[in-house]
């Protein structure tokens, strides 16, 4: 299987890459590409063939769980070697994103700052970074989110933001925007009647699923906050290069200094699986607390794993124990109608579907690497109206 | 935070114990570098492609130049020199101990520390 | 059997039970892996060779214009960053190792997890 | 030691080869070189000062047959490096070889049957694949001799032609010819007044070793046989472009449907050890019936381990283990004698000499990779007139 090359959008805020920079990155670009159509089919071939068999034969029944199949998984041949190469196109995914941000980090920094702005920035040093984002670097960037190495620094965010369209291969738009893009033609399908004049983005990044409520919701306000300086920081810069007014404050979603029955519609992308148990807790009782009346919450993550089988788990979970995503597992085994109930959500029914992804079908292809997201042309929205 | 803009480096191996998927946690160092090493072999093959391109476009040569280009066999000759040393230096440490089997006699290394650390 | 050409993937592998040959088959693995990537970096070194020959038959410039070629010092900066930019890379899991054990007091992962998840 | 370089003659039923893809045959050529050159000749050394000598430590005396050599053999670095690497080339030759033959397997069917023939060609789809040729690919081509992928595929033909030349190091002449030279040479020397008029040669593959026959023996009738489809194709086509008139068909040379007494000169070219104890007598009954009576039988194969050292022994059988040849062993210690006596030769004293290689001595190395044919200056001639 092939997947269209489709290079990603130049906006002002990425580093300028040699030659050779780029061609590293195109390089673990091509390797993922090759990890998920090559070697990824191949796990259900070796499980079925070798791993299972010799689970049934110890154990007269089939593994049950993520931690049966992987006792007989782990000790595959074919499983150690795609793992051990996963992991390893992660790293060096990480580290081609960062070799030109590296060389160019003190004119990134000021270029940012130099970038003619609009909506607005209100960074918070005093911040406390949670301690789920400090324990380990979340899917292995080096330094997560948060790491500063100098005055303005943008370094963390130019590089998530070019390692988010390599790890996707593509498969978010040029501009990575799938996310945002699919649940706003989600919202417009279903909910044509709804126009959101306030509109909250929790967990932001770099913006870059911030920016469809932007574009798509044309005179709403939008917000957008992050517990990272460096990755708002960038994503201010490229916002405002892209001429979209966003504002961006440092704020962690768990509590927030917005009015309380402030926002028609709260959003957040990929946030809750990176958060903790309390944490996400927190953070639903805060979408609550600041949704005005008949307002929405809308999270957009990958599906729960109730009613997978387990092999399917087993892989799906892989970034849980193999892409410092401590709480990735927990937070598909949530029982997500509790969750919003118990914070506050109590007039309606939450949502749990799966929605199209945006991007133009000939550019989709099926493809998760692990468990991941990116490619996989549906996303999982979790939500509720207030 | 670091000063100037030379200094900085950033962090390169992210936190979090790495996990290792053979049973020998080398042949998972191992297989990093021979991706490594991949990537950069095609680095190499992307530059070259780029020069091929910039060549065309100059109106120098081209790639179809290249993919015509009818090597001799003394051509060939000098290839497979090559090829030979590439080899020669790839494999050098499976024949260099047979070179010790053959040729010589090997002391054992901790004899001959000890006979230059004794001998006075 | 397939139709159209496009479709056609030919059997890549022998049937028959491929014997390993070292005490751990993960290094028939990675001696493999070696030997195929040497085969591309020698099919890189046959292009930019027939590349050469284009170059000298088109009298453009010829091998000897590269081997007489007089680097300056300041060349040499360039090539020698270039060489330190490979070898970060390829040594990368390794170096990566000891920052761990130099800067930071590394949780275990597990515990991470637990924390995580039973924080609340 | 260093091969002079000779390219394989470009007929018209090769495919078209880009430069890269070519590169990467000449690689394994060079590869093949290497370990012949520079690896081989450490077994002996690795053997007599550290294998041998642990035998001997253990049990006070010499090994004696291939599995006592091979006890120590294969616990030696050497030895294992060496194999694991010989194995790889193996692997790379046919990848390297398929590649452009997958790339134009459309074209090269098309190509094939589009080229003027002359000879015949008489194809079986009926016919039944023996079981020694299904079990394992022999010699490591993925899909032995006889898949087919597409129809009027001569893909495994085209694979199969290139691949041998690799194999040999171009030691067998740029068509491959050697064995079939070497043995027209040896019958016009030894006997000059034997004018064949209809030959046979079973087992022909491409019939590479089949075309000195037809230009040895101006105006015989050559017929040729093979079980596999692709590999006869493309030996039509090979032919026809080469100007050398061939009758093909597809036959088991178990149980042909030649006439009894029409042939004066049944051949075959390492066709023996790629049988099995069973196909074995029926393929030398089948050569008696056929030929006439004052007919001659040759089969040109590498030499029997008898008289052989148990070391040599151990290394020339290093196919039976390690290429896919699963009566590479057992076919070198027959009773050739009573092999040629039972099949009804018995008025004359079967054949059992080492014929010269008839391919120019300057280009000859007297090199072997495992026990395998190609470059060893020398074939071992089995036969019998009836």
């Amino acid at each position: 299987m092939s997947i269209a090359y489709k290079e990603q959008h130049v906006h002002d805020a990425l580093p300028e890459t040699s030659h050779d920079e780029l061609a590293r990155q195109h390089f673990v670009r091509s390797f993922k590409e090759h990890l998920v159509t090559a070697l990824h089919p191949g796990l259900k071939t070796a499980y079925e063939k070798r791993a299972k068999p010799r689970f049934v034969a110890e154990h007269q029944r089939e593994p049950q769980s993520i931690q049966e199949v992987g006792q007989v998984m782990k000790q595959d041949s074919h499983y150690q070697a795609w793992s051990s190469l996963l992991r390893t196109s992660q790293e060096m995914m990480w580290s081609a994103a960062q070799i030109p941000v590296e060389r160019a980090i003190a004119d990134l920094a000021a270029q940012a700052a130099a970038t003619p702005k609009i909506g607005s920035l209100r960074l918070d040093p005093d911040l406390q970074i949670p301690s789920y984002h400090t324990a380990v670097d979340i899917h292995c960037q080096p330094g997560g989110y948060h790491t500063e190495y100098i005055d303005n620094d943008v370094a963390q965010g130019a590089i998530y933001d070019r390692a988010v369209y390599i790890y996707a291969m593509g498969q978010m738009g040029v501009n990575n925007a799938d996310m945002g893009d699919s649940t706003v033609a989600w919202l417009k399908q279903e909910h044509p009647d709804f126009k959101p004049t306030r509109i909250l983005d929790m967990g932001c990044a770099v913006g870059h699923s911030t920016l469809p409520y932007a574009s798509g919701f044309e005179g709403a306000e939008v917000h957008a906050i992050d517990v990272a300086a460096p990755m708002l920081r960038h994503a201010h810069a490229r916002a405002s290069s892209m001429g979209l007014p966003v504002h961006f404050s440092q704020q962690n979603a768990e509590s927030t200094d917005f009015e309380d029955n402030s926002f028609d519609l709260v959003v957040s992308h990929i946030l809750l699986h990176e958060t903790s148990s309390a944490a996400i807790k927190n953070v639903i009782r805060e979408c609550h607390r600041v949704l005005k009346p008949g307002g929405m919450m809308l999270h957009v993550e990958t599906p729960p794993y109730e009613g997978m089988e387990p092999f399917d788990t087993f892989i799906f979970d892989w970034d849980s124990e193999n892409n410092n995503e401590p709480f990735w597992r927990k937070s598909h085994l949530l029982d997500l109608e509790a969750l919003a109930r118990d914070a506050g959500f109590q007039s309606h029914t939450p949502i749990q579907i799966m929605v199209p992804s945006a991007f133009q079908e000939t550019q989709r292809s099926n493809t998760f690497q692990g468990g991941d997201f990116g490619g996989g042309g549906v996303w999982f929205v979790y939500g509720c109206q207030k | 935070m670091s000063e100037g803009p030379d200094e900085v480096t950033l962090q390169r191996k992210a936190k979090g114990k790495r996990p290792f998927y053979f049973s020998d946690p080398d042949v998972d160092r191992l297989l990093s570098m021979v991706m490594a090493l991949t990537g950069e072999l095609s680095v190499t093959r992307d530059r070259l492609d780029t020069l091929e391109r910039v060549a065309r476009a100059k109106g120098l040569f081209s790639a179809s130049d290249i993919e015509t280009y009818q090597l001799t066999d003394s051509d060939m000759e000098e290839r497979a020199a090559r090829h030979r040393a590439i080899f020669k230096e790839v494999t050098r440490i499976i024949v260099g101990e047979l070179e010790d089997l053959e040729d010589r006699d090997e002391q054992d290394y901790r004899a001959v520390v000890d006979q230059v650390e004794n001998d006075g």
